[in-house]
This record gives C-alpha cells, structure tokens and sequence, in this order.
C-alpha cells in the first residue's frame, strides 16, 4: 500500500530537520489525517438504517437549444483520430435527445446528522481513457475510495490532478495500465487534465459520504438511500456553474428533486472547483433553487 | 554508424553543415594524428630492460608551436562561424518579408499560430493548430517563441533550427525552408514527465499548396482542420 | 614518537571512523564513491534499458515500486517520472558523489600531505567534519528516491522553472531533498577547499618550492580554488531555488517576474568551473602515472603548471556556452564562443606533453599506466568532440543531442574515470599497504575500454541524427526509430560494462588482503610518499623530509637506478644533513 | 602586528566610517540623476569596505601575497554581474 | 612545524604564506564568503535591473533613518572587536574581555533592531513570498523586492548570529586565560570574520537600502 501522503515515510527516510522544511513546503502535511480515518472506516458499517431509509433521484434538464460544441482538432495525435468516423466533438456540454443534461454531478450538500460517517467503498471508480477523452468524464468518489485511472488508448496520456484541498498529483501512463489514486479530503470538485493531449479534461467530486450521483444522457441521477429528513442537494456543471435545491426524504418514497440548466447562465456561472464540503448540518447554505 | 549530418533542408544547412564538416575534418586529423602517434610511441619505446629512457624536460620550442598553432586553428574556427551564428541567431537578420508566427510552447504541446492573410498575429483570421506547422517553401519564417510554463526547446533537425523558449520571453526563430515534404518537430530541453510526447511536424508546402491550406482554413475554421491534416 | 604511539592507543572509532588522519579520510572517501559509483551505474543500466527497450518489462523491475515502475500484465514497465528521476540522480550522483569526492575527496586527502612532505591537513577535524558532511549528504540524495513523489526529475542542471515548482513534474519532496543534499555537499567541499589550499601554501617541506610540486598536489591545488570560488555561487543559487520551492519566492518563477535566465548564469557559472574540478585533477593524476611508466620526466614541466592554471582562469569566462539556445543575448553568444574555443588550446598543450613525456621512454606498461594511457586517448576524443559544441552555429543542431552525452561521457568516463582507476591502482598502496593483482587489473582495462568505447561511440553518431537527450521513448519520434536497434546495441554493452566493473570491484577487495605487499616504493617512483612506509604511519615523515629536486627526476643520467627521490641528497652532499625529529601535531 | 609598533588609531577609522554612513544616507536622498546617485553612494561604500578591510582586518600590515589572494573573487564577481546585466 | 638547521634552512627555504594556519585558513574560507554573497547580491542587482517596477524608491518601503543608525551600532561592534584583538596583543586580559563583551551587546542589538524590522515590514505586507507581497497592505514594489530583500539581509543577519555564537565561544575561552599576548589567533580570526561581516553590511546597506 502505497500512501499519497508520505511525510510520514519521509521522516523515516531523511532527517527530522529536512522533514520540517520539506513536509511544509509539500502543503501535504494535514492530509495525513485522512488516512487514518479510512483505516477505520473500513471496519465500520454504513450507518443507514436501510429500513427507514428513502431515496433521492435527481433529474437535470436542459432548456432551449444545445449550444454546438467545437470539433476536437486531433491531428497531432493520429492513432486517436483514427478511433473516430466522425469528427470528435468537445463534450464540455452534452444533451441527450430527451433534453437531459448529461455530465452534471449532484450530490447532498448538507442535512446529515452531525457525527455520521460512511465507510470507505472498497470498490475502486474507473476513468477511463479512450480515444483520448476521459471516459467517464465526471465521477463522483468518495473520500479515501480508490479512483482508477486506465488506459486504454497504448499510447502515453498524463493524469494532471490539480485540488485545492487534497494534495495534487500528476502521473504519466506511458502504456495500456491502471493507477489509482485517492483524495482523501472531500471537495468539489477536482479539475483533472492531461497534457499531452490539451483537450483532454475531466472532473472529479469528493465527498466523505456516499450520496452523489452523475448525471447521464437523459439528465437523471441516482443519489441512493439516506435516512429521513431535510436536505439540501446541489447540481454542479462545468460550465454553468451550480445550483441548489432542498429536498425532504420520507421513509420508503423517492424523493424527486429536478435542475434546469440553460445557454444563458453560461455568461455569468461560478463554477466551484476545490470547495471543501462539510455535508453535516444546515443553514450555512440558503434553501431554495438559485442559481449561481 | 555514421558521422554524417541528415540531409538539411533550409538555408541555414550549409553554412550549418559546412562548418560542421570543416571542424570533422580538423579534429579528424588530429584524432588520428594524436591517436597514432600515442599508439606508435607505446609499442616503439615499450620496456627494454637494463635501458635507460631518454632524460629530457621539454623543449620550449615545441611548446610554442603547439600552443600557437591549436591558439591559431581554435580562433579561426570561432571566426569563421561567427556570421552563421549572426545571420541564424540575430532577430536583425530576419528577413523583412518574413511569414509571422506565433509558437506558444506548454506542457506538452507546441500551439502554432499562424498570422492569416492579413500578416498580423492576433487578429480574427489567424490560425492555430496544435503540434503541426505549416509553412510554405522557400519563404522565410519569423516566429516568436513563447513557453508557458517551463522551459522547452524547439527543434527542427532537418532545418538546423533549435531554440529555448522561455517562460516570460519572447524569442525570435527564423528559417527559410527549401523543399516541400513532412519533417519532424522536437522537443529538446526537458520540460517534465512526459517530455518524449512534445513532438510535433513541419509541413512545408509549395506556394499554392500553402495557399489552399491557409484558404481551407479560413473557410471553414470550426471542423476542416483534421479532415485536412489527416 | 610519543604522538605516534598515542594514535593507536586511541579507540576504535577514533582511529578508523571518526579519524582526523588523512589517510583514513581518504579511505572512507573511496568507500563512500565507490558504492555511490556502483549506484549511478545502476541507475545508468535502468535509463539504458528504457532506451533501447522502451516501455517493454524490465527484468527485475517488480522489485521497484509501483510509482517507479508501473505493473502491467506483461511486466513492470518503467514510468516517464521515474526515467527523469533516473537521469538526473545518475548525473547528479556521478557528479557529485562519485567523481568529484574520488578525484577531490581521495586523492586530495591522500596525495597533498603526502606529497608536500607535511604531517597532515593543516585542520585535521575540518577534514573530518568534510567527509561527515559529505556522506549524510549522500545518503540524503539517495533516500529522495523513497519519497513521496519520488526524487527530483529536472536533470542534473535542474532547470527553473521546472525544477522550481512541484506543479511542472509532480516532485516536491524529491527536489527538496535534492538542494538540501547539495548545500551541505557544498560544506563539505569547501571545509575540504580550505583545508586544501591552506596546506599547500602553508606546509609544504624545505626544499618544497612551487615548481618542486608534483602535477597531481599542483592539479589539486588549482581544483580547490575553483570549488572555493564556485561551490558558493552554487550555494547561493541551490539556496535561491530552495526558497522558491518552498516558502514561496520567486526569483526564478516567470509568474512573479523571475528569471529562469538567472538560474543558468548562476548555475553555469558555478558549472563551467565544476566541470574542471572533475578533470584537473585527473589530469595531475595522468602525468604522474605517466611519467613513472615512461621512466621519464613530464615533459614541459612549467607549460603543464602553466596549462593548469589558464584551464582554471578560462574556466570562469565560459560558462555560457551550455546557454548558447537558452534564449542568452547573440552577442554574449559571439563572446563566449571565442573564450570556449580559447580554452581548447591549454588542453591540447596539455596532450601534447603527454605524447612528449612517453616519446622516447622506457614504457613500462602496468595497470595505472594502461589507464593513463587510456586516460588519454578517450581525453582525446572528448576533448576534440568539444570542438563541435564550442562552434555556436553547429551547436544549434547538436545541442542536447546526444552528441553532447557521448562528449560529456568521453570525457568524464574516458577521462576522469580511467585516472580514478589508474590513480587508485597507483596508491592503492600508500592506502591498503598492498598492490593490486595485475593481470585482474588489466584484464579489467582491456574489457574497459573496449565495451566503453563500443557505449560511447555510437551515441556520437545517433547524437548527429537528430537523437535529443534526456527522451524517454526514442521511439515516439519516427525519425529516431531508425536508430533504434543502435540504441539496443549501446544498451547490451552498457549492460557489460557495468558487469565488467565487477572485475575491478573483486580485485580491489581481495587486493586489501591477498595483495602483493608492497614495501616503500612499488612503483619506483620519486615523490616524497614513496619514501615511507606503504601505508604511512600516523604523522607520516619521521624525519621533516627536505626536497632537493622536482618530482619527475626519471632515468637521470647522475644516477644509476632510473629513479631518484625527492629527498635523496644530491651526490655532492655527502652526509646527510642534521634533522630534528619532527613533532606531529595534534 | 604586535610587533609593529604602535596601535592604529582604531578610533579615527571609526570616525570617518561614520561620517562617510552619514554622508551616504545625505546624498541617498539628493535630487540626483540616478546614475550619479548610484555611482556616488558605490564609491562610498567600496571606500568605507576598503577602510575596514585595511585597518581591521589589518591588510595593511599583512605580505602582498595576502593582498593577492583577498582580492582574487573579485573580479569573477564583476565578470559574473556584468555579463549577465547584458542580457537584459 | 619545527625548522631543520639553519643551514640546511637556508638552502631549501621553508615555503609559504608567512602567514599562521589559522589565520589564512579563515582568510581562504572568507574568499569563498565573498563569492556566496556575490551570488545573492549580483542575483538582486541582475533582477532589479530587469525588473525595476519591483522595486521602491530608498525609503520608500524600508526604514532607512533606523537601518542607518544599525548600521552605526555594527560600525560600533567592528571598532570594538579590533580593541579587543588590540588589547590582547598587549596581554591586556581585562581589555580583551571587556571589549569582547562590549562587540557581542553591540552586534545582538544588530539583530535585535533587525528582527524588529523585518516584524514590523512584515506587518505592513512586505513578505518574501510572492503570493502575498502587499496582500495586507499597499505597499510599494512587489514580489522579487521582497524575496531579493529577506534573502540578502537574512543571510547577513544568519552570518551575525553565527558571529555572536562564535564570539561567546571566544569570551569562554578568554575567560578560561587561554589567550595571551603569544596566542591571540582564536581573537584574531574572530576579528577578520567579524569585520568581514561589517564589511558586507556596508555593502549591503547602501545597496539595498539607498540606492
């Protein structure tokens, strides 16, 4: 097992005085902590109590006309632009034929229970590359759960992961083969690049419990069960920014909560990158849709 | 194994590759001279015993040949390389009709604008591709070198082009090339992980050729560039 | 001698670990290089076989980590990262830790007491404190491996801004590690420097004039005054890019208005310098060896002195051609190419005594001597490869090619390499009391020479193609995949080379105990450390030793043997002057 | 230097490394043109450093080869600045 | 190192500096002081000429009235060193003390003044990172101001503190009465390393500070 966060193997290594300068000028010195936690949150159960449990499903929609994307100029890369028949498109926006904004990652942004923690999933997420594109190109992760990044193109790509709050990494990936990663401190979300391919980008949201969900084409999201009450759950999109809606999960129903994105908002979006989310608790964050 | 240059394509070729050949001619002869005369005293003065080496210190004569003559040689090649250096390095040398391009280096791309009809870079109709310069034959090209991050060198084996691009400089490149055809780019300053990856191509069309390329490209700028590269 | 008896009565850890003997500094010195030379051609071995094998399994390398080598079904393919890890700690190991500490650390400590006639350093504890320094140093540059991160990618240069901040490569620790490891080198050097320089002016014997010193303690000399002048400005600029790392300067950070320019002139201006320390030395060391196996005096004594000391002044005044493409002002471009082709001529005046000193000897042709030999052949090659580079508008094409590897390895593998061996063979006496097994040692030249030629060449020939240097798969650009199987070929022999030094390790092993002794004077040779015991007792002259002669007195005519050493009163002379027995300092 | 007689006179040295503190810190401030400024409080300052290093570092009693060997980085220094300021 | 008979002293003369060990040992490692400063000092001049936009007018940023006076004080210190070297000279054991005790107040206060100086700049937001030069506060300059100024100073100020250690070392050892009017070389090089340090903060003073 091999740690993002070695300061701790660092001060085996070299002399606790070189630890002191190096470990600050890393920027990585707290996030140990992160590490400790998952240790233990491997032997917790989930805390949701599945019997009283209901669910979230969310639904995001895009109003008016999908803006057309740019055709991905490929041509320095021809064993990528020989994988498509067709010119490539840039995915920043992506409708399907229902008018779902696909792409757009929605998660729990506050209402739980103080003191509620979720263990580590101990599956990994895969992002693939294909075709030199980020396949998916949003995920959510939870914190410490392994994030898989692949190869598939046999042809050198790097992982450029820049955070706010975890540390950053950038990998290279030279042929066909897998690395995994793990943020251990929730944000939302991570901005992840590859450059050697400049229109290659993806996203990623950390969250520290298991409640998000990534839209796909026809604009639903899936945020699973939680146990009963008020919640309050923000859509995020690339380039229109957030917004956020309360919702109320009853036992045994599925809540509906629904976004409409469009063109418009586009000019004036915030669009969050490196946000640390504190999911437990409420007010801090106005109710109601709003857009940002 | 060989001591050959590639084939140049540029103007600067042979003035590149003649000095080249004249500083491989010179050292050659000393190479071999120095080589055979070390290997020729080794066997023809190796160990007899009961002799005596010869008891010499020196001779100042033979010191000042051989301080004046390599003083003489070194000199002369530094001088005769002078103007190459001024005509390939000088941004005064750049000829005036020369095409404006603008090459914005990054990890790991080389982004080549190209200054459109007008010849004005940053304007509406330039072009930009990534990785792949076109250019068109027997025309001198300026181009200012720009790095967005880290240091990278461009590289054109075929033109003897090679130059730095420094983040917060602009440097001024030049070449002129003198057939048409596909050379490699290169990267030759090691600019992070995947340094290997910063290659790109030279196309170097004829005049018309370059000019249906520039045409294609300001007609339809939103999706012809690779159906066109390709 | 009471001081003499009184160094054995002290422990164990006084006499062999922390010892203020110069011999026993010199001792630990070797062992220090010689494993840190064992690692950079290790690492050396990994590089080659990325090059000529690209991104295919190496052998072994499921032994290395994830983040070095990347696990796939095939094999453990090795990452860019770790590639740019490898190529800048075998530079920066060769350099620093293996070459420089052989030629400065070793032969210093061992020949300048030694061949002056003193008794010891003129500060014995610095000495010791030196190579305190210098050893933690390196096992600091070694652990940056087993960060996170892993260690610094830049090159050996270390180039801002990519060295500057963590973002460009993903290296933070790594680099860290790296510059603090340099700056206390650096201490480690000049505390070294200092005791150098302060010995020889100060402590030379009677009779010991400045043109009486043998080219090796000369060569020394001049190498600690440049590491005396250049190791600070390097100081200086490891400490500047420290800061930049780490609290958040910018002095070579484009993105607060820095320099990256200002990172080359410093850097290189220490560089250019460094580049003599690594060779001067070995130089001295060939004209020793040279001419005891010629049996004959060094030829053009005072030129080679002379030769030295331009070599060393020249030597600030260049530095900018390794900046010819950096973007550096044209005009500066024009200086500086006429100062570096200037430089040329005192190494050519240097060759040529050399093929003066063997003219008309008596060759005897021992291992150092083979060695020297080699030295000079393989300077020769390196020395006129650098002709290339010197000439501005033909470095534009060569310039971080692989020309410059075969250049920068001709001359420090064919050059200070093959004095380090010929040196360590000549005195392996004076340290170990023993003679090295001949017929092992050349054995060990021959396959030497021959596989490091079959290395070296051909990257001159790939470097001419086009092939740039530091690219971690030749076989990305087409027009390099032609040179591929020259690259396979380089790499099987590299693959010998390295298992060849095997050959020198064994025998310089065994040699500490089954060696031939020795006795006073193997190599009848003439300068004052042949005149004591092999190795020398502590204090090592009983009597201040007075010099009558320079070093090189061979096959005089006055005399019947073929040698004649330093304190050998003239014949003239005939009863040997009075002396007072000598106090050893402590 | 003990054996050379009388003491320097340490004090006056110290006075006049005063003065010239003074002076610097007076014409720092004049309405100057910026070279003249500069070269001027230069010259002071090169004055004040030689006072210190011929009278308290005792360089003046010291032998010639002393005086060589103390003023060698110096110009590698100059060298070092010089060229790199015609880069910019 | 003992001499051989003059006679034979007279043909093969003794070599060297006529200068003792100690004392052109610290000389030596002084040369290699200047070059490390040449470094940080050529490295401000080299930046500032590029970029004189970040950098203020004299006094502008800095305090110049209260660095002139600190630099006096460090005058002071170097005067009273050499009293001390004198005193011992003349197997003055009372002076040397004196005056050692006198150079070590002086030269803390230095860095006292000097401390205080960087806390109050730091105060207004003149900082060495680059990121949060003025960030607080608007001040004049900007980044490689701040890095060039805290990297000079910094590596002086370090020097004095080293000096200061150094010279308590030398007051134990006078205490103990282990100089005399024949071994005052512990003195000696204490003084060349001081007036060394003197010598490079008035040619840091005038640099950064008034030109």
């Amino acid at each position: 097992m091999r740690d993002l966060f070695g300061c701790g193997r660092a001060m085996v290594m070299a002399t606790a005085a070189v630890f002191a300068i190096a470990c600050g000028g890393g920027g990585g010195g707290e996030a140990g902590g992160g590490m400790e936690e998952e240790a233990a949150g491997e032997e917790m159960a989930s805390p949701v109590d599945m019997a009283t449990a209901g669910g979230i499903n969310a639904m995001v929609m895009f109003e008016g006309m999908a803006p057309e994307m740019d055709a991905i100029d490929m041509a320095s890369e021809p064993n990528c632009a020989a994988r498509y028949t067709d010119t490539p498109m840039a995915e920043e926006v992506v409708v399907g034929d229902g008018g779902g904004l696909a792409n757009v990652f929605v998660y729990v942004r506050e209402g739980l229970d103080a003191g509620m923690s979720f263990p580590t999933p101990g599956g990994a997420v895969v992002m693939d590359q294909v075709g030199c594109r980020y396949v998916p190109r949003v995920v959510g992760v939870q914190a410490g759960q392994d994030l898989t990044f692949r190869n598939s193109d046999g042809l050198p790509h790097n992982i450029n992961a820049s955070p706010s709050e975890n540390r950053g990494f950038n990998i290279s990936q030279p042929v066909n083969m897998d690395t995994n990663r793990n943020f251990p401190l929730a944000e939302v979300m991570v901005p992840v690049r590859c450059d050697v391919h400049g229109w290659m980008s993806a996203y990623v949201g950390v969250l520290d419990h298991p409640f998000h969900g990534v839209t796909a084409m026809d604009g639903s999201a899936d945020l699973g069960m939680l146990p009963p009450g008020d919640y309050v759950v923000e859509a995020w999109h690339e380039r229109y920014g957030t917004q956020t809606a309360s919702v109320t999960v009853t036992t045994g129903e599925t809540a509906m909560v629904s976004f409409s994105f469009s063109e418009a908002m586009a000019a004036n979006a915030v669009v969050p990158m490196g946000e640390p989310i504190d999911p437990h608790g409420h007010g801090a964050h106005a109710l109601g849709p709003e857009t940002h | 194994m060989s001591w050959m240059l590639p084939e140049s394509f540029s103007t600067f070729g042979p003035d590149v590759d003649f000095l080249y050949y004249a500083i491989l001619v010179v050292t050659g002869i000393v190479f071999v001279i120095t080589e055979a005369l070390l290997v020729y005293f080794v066997i023809r003065y190796r160990r007899r015993d009961g002799q005596k080496a010869t008891y010499i210190h020196g001779s100042t004569k033979a010191e000042i040949i051989w301080t004046t003559v390599p003083f003489i040689a070194v000199l002369g090649l530094a001088f005769i390389s002078i103007p190459s250096w001024n005509m390939m390095k000088n941004p005064d040398s750049v000829p005036a009709d020369a095409l404006d391009y603008i090459i914005n280096a990054k990890q790991f791309e080389w982004e080549i604008t190209y200054a459109g009809t007008d010849g004005v870079t940053g304007t509406a109709d330039d072009i930009s591709t990534i990785n792949i310069m076109h250019v068109p034959v027997n025309q001198a090209v300026n181009i200012t070198l720009r790095s967005e991050d880290v240091l990278h060198s461009f590289f054109l084996p075929e033109m003897r082009v090679k130059q730095d691009a420094v983040p917060g400089m602009d440097i001024t490149v030049w070449f002129e090339a003198t057939a048409a055809g596909a050379y490699p780019i290169g990267c030759a300053e090691l600019c992070g992980n995947l340094h290997t990856t910063m290659g790109g191509t030279l196309n170097v069309y004829e005049a018309a050729e370059f000019e249906a390329w520039v045409a294609s490209q300001s007609a339809d700028a939103d999706d012809a560039d690779d159906q066109e590269d390709q | 001698m009471d001081a003499h008896a009184h160094a054995h009565e002290m422990p164990w850890i006084r006499r062999y670990i922390f010892s203020t003997d110069h011999k026993i500094i010199a001792i630990q010195f070797l062992l220090m290089s010689l494993f840190f030379l064992v690692v950079g051609g290790l690492l050396a071995a990994m590089i080659r076989w990325q090059l000529g094998f690209p991104s295919e399994p190496m052998p072994g390398g499921m032994l290395l980590p994830d983040e070095m080598m990347a696990p796939t079904p095939a094999g453990a393919i090795m990452l860019p990262e770790f590639y740019n890890s490898l190529v800048t700690m075998h530079g920066t190991i060769m350099i620093f830790f293996a070459i420089m500490p052989l030629l400065v650390g070793v032969f210093g400590n061992l020949l300048i007491p030694l061949q002056i006639g003193a008794d010891d350093m003129a500060f014995p504890r610095l000495n010791m404190a030196s190579f305190w320094m210098a050893f933690p140093a390196g096992l600091l540059m070694l652990a940056s491996f087993a960060v996170e991160g892993g260690a610094a990618g830049a090159g050996w240069t270390s180039y801002a801004p990519l060295s500057a901040s963590g973002e460009y490569t993903g290296v933070y620790l790594g680099q860290q590690l790296w510059l603090i490891s340099l700056t206390i080198l650096g201490f480690a050097s000049l505390a070294g420097a200092v005791n150098y320089i302060t010995t020889i002016i100060n402590m030379r014997a009677p009779g010991m004039t400045w043109f009486r010193m043998p080219l090796a303690t000369w060569a020394l000399f001049i190498t600690a005054i440049l590491i005396l002048l250049a190791i600070p400005i390097l100081a200086g600029a490891l400490i500047m890019l420290l800061f930049d790392q780490t609290i958040g300067t910018g002095f070579f950070l484009p993105a607060s208005d820095g320099e990256p320019l200002l990172w080359q002139h410093l850097f290189w201006f220490f560089g250019h310098p460094e580049v003599y320390i690594l060779i001067l030395p070995a130089m001295g060391i060939t004209s020793d060896v040279l001419a005891n196996g010629a049996r004959k005096p060094v030829f053009g004594y005072h030129a080679m002195v002379l030769a030295i000391v331009s070599i060393a002044f020249l030597s600030w005044i260049v530095w900018g051609h390794h900046m010819f493409q950096s973007g550096m002002n044209p005009m500066l471009g024009t200086t500086f190419m006429i100062t570096t082709m200037v430089i040329a001529v005192p190494s050519a005046i240097k060759v040529f005594n050399w093929l003066g000193t063997i003219y008309k000897g008596n060759i005897h042709l021992h291992t150092p001597m083979l060695h020297a030999l080699g030295f000079v052949s393989m300077f020769i090659i390196g020395g006129l490869s650098g002709v290339f580079m010197a000439s501005t508008p033909v470095d534009v094409y060569i310039h971080d090619t692989y020309f410059i590897v075969a250049h920068i390895h001709y001359v420090l593998f064919g050059g200070s390499l093959f004095a380090i061996f010929a040196g360590v063979t000549f005195w392996y006496p004076k340290m170990f009391g023993r003679l090295m097994n001949e017929k092992w040692g050349k054995i060990h030249f021959w396959l030497t020479l021959i596989l490091y030629n079959l290395v070296f060449w051909p990257m001159h020939s790939i470097g001419i193609q086009g092939h740039m240097r530091r690219i971690y798969d030749p076989t990305q650009y087409e027009f390099l995949q032609p040179l591929q199987p020259i690259n396979q070929f380089i790499t099987v022999c590299v693959f010998a080379l390295v298992a060849v030094q095997a050959i020198y390790a064994l025998n310089f092993i065994i040699s500490i105990w089954k060696g031939k002794k020795a006795g006073n004077n193997p190599w009848h040779a003439n300068s004052l450390e042949w005149t004591v015991p092999s190795p020398p007792p502590h204090g090592n002259f009983e009597l201040v030793p007075i010099v009558y002669r320079g070093p090189y007195e061979y096959s005089a005519p006055d005399v019947e043997e073929d040698y004649w050493l330093q304190d050998t009163p003239p014949p003239s002379e005939t009863a040997a002057p009075a002396l007072e027995p000598q106090p050893v300092a402590d | 230097m003990a054996g050379n007689g009388e003491e320097p006179r340490y004090f006056l040295i110290w006075f006049i490394l005063f003065v010239l503190t003074m002076a610097e810190v007076g014409y720092a401030f004049l309405a100057l043109p910026q070279w003249l400024l500069a070269t001027g409080l230069i010259l002071m300052a090169l004055w004040k450093a030689l006072l210190v290093a011929i009278y308290y570092m005792h360089l003046k009693w010291e032998p010639k080869r002393l005086w060589i060997l103390a003023a060698s980085p110096l110009p590698l220094a100059v060298i070092l600045v010089i060229a790199v300021l015609t880069e910019f | 190192m003992s001499q051989p008979a003059a006679s034979t002293a007279d043909r093969h003369p003794m070599p060297g500096m006529m200068v003792y060990n100690v004392k052109l040992g610290m000389w030596i490692f002084l040369l290699s002081e200047v070059m490390f400063f040449t470094a940080l000092i050529g490295s401000y001049i080299i930046l500032r000429f590029a970029h004189p936009d970040h950098f203020a007018e004299p006094g502008a940023v800095l305090n110049v009235p209260l660095t002139a006076f600190n630099t006096f004080v460090l005058i002071c210190s170097s005067v009273s060193m050499v009293k001390a070297y004198a005193a011992i000279t003349q197997g003055d054991q009372k002076g040397l003390k004196f005056w050692l005790l006198v150079t070590i107040l002086l030269g803390t206060f230095f860095v006292g003044v000097q401390v205080y100086e960087y806390i109050i700049l730091a105060q207004e937001g003149f900082v060495p990172m680059a990121e949060l030069y003025g960030v607080a506060h608007e001040i004049e300059g900007a980044a490689l101001y701040g890095a060039t100024f805290y990297t000079m100073t910094g590596f002086h100020g370090t020097h004095v503190t080293i000096g200061i250690l150094c010279m308590w070392f030398v007051l134990y050892r006078a205490w103990q009465g282990k100089y005399s009017a024949n071994n005052y070389g512990g003195v000696e090089i204490m003084g060349l390393y001081w007036h060394f340090v003197d010598l490079v903060w008035i040619i840091l003073f005038t640099i950064v500070y008034l030109i």
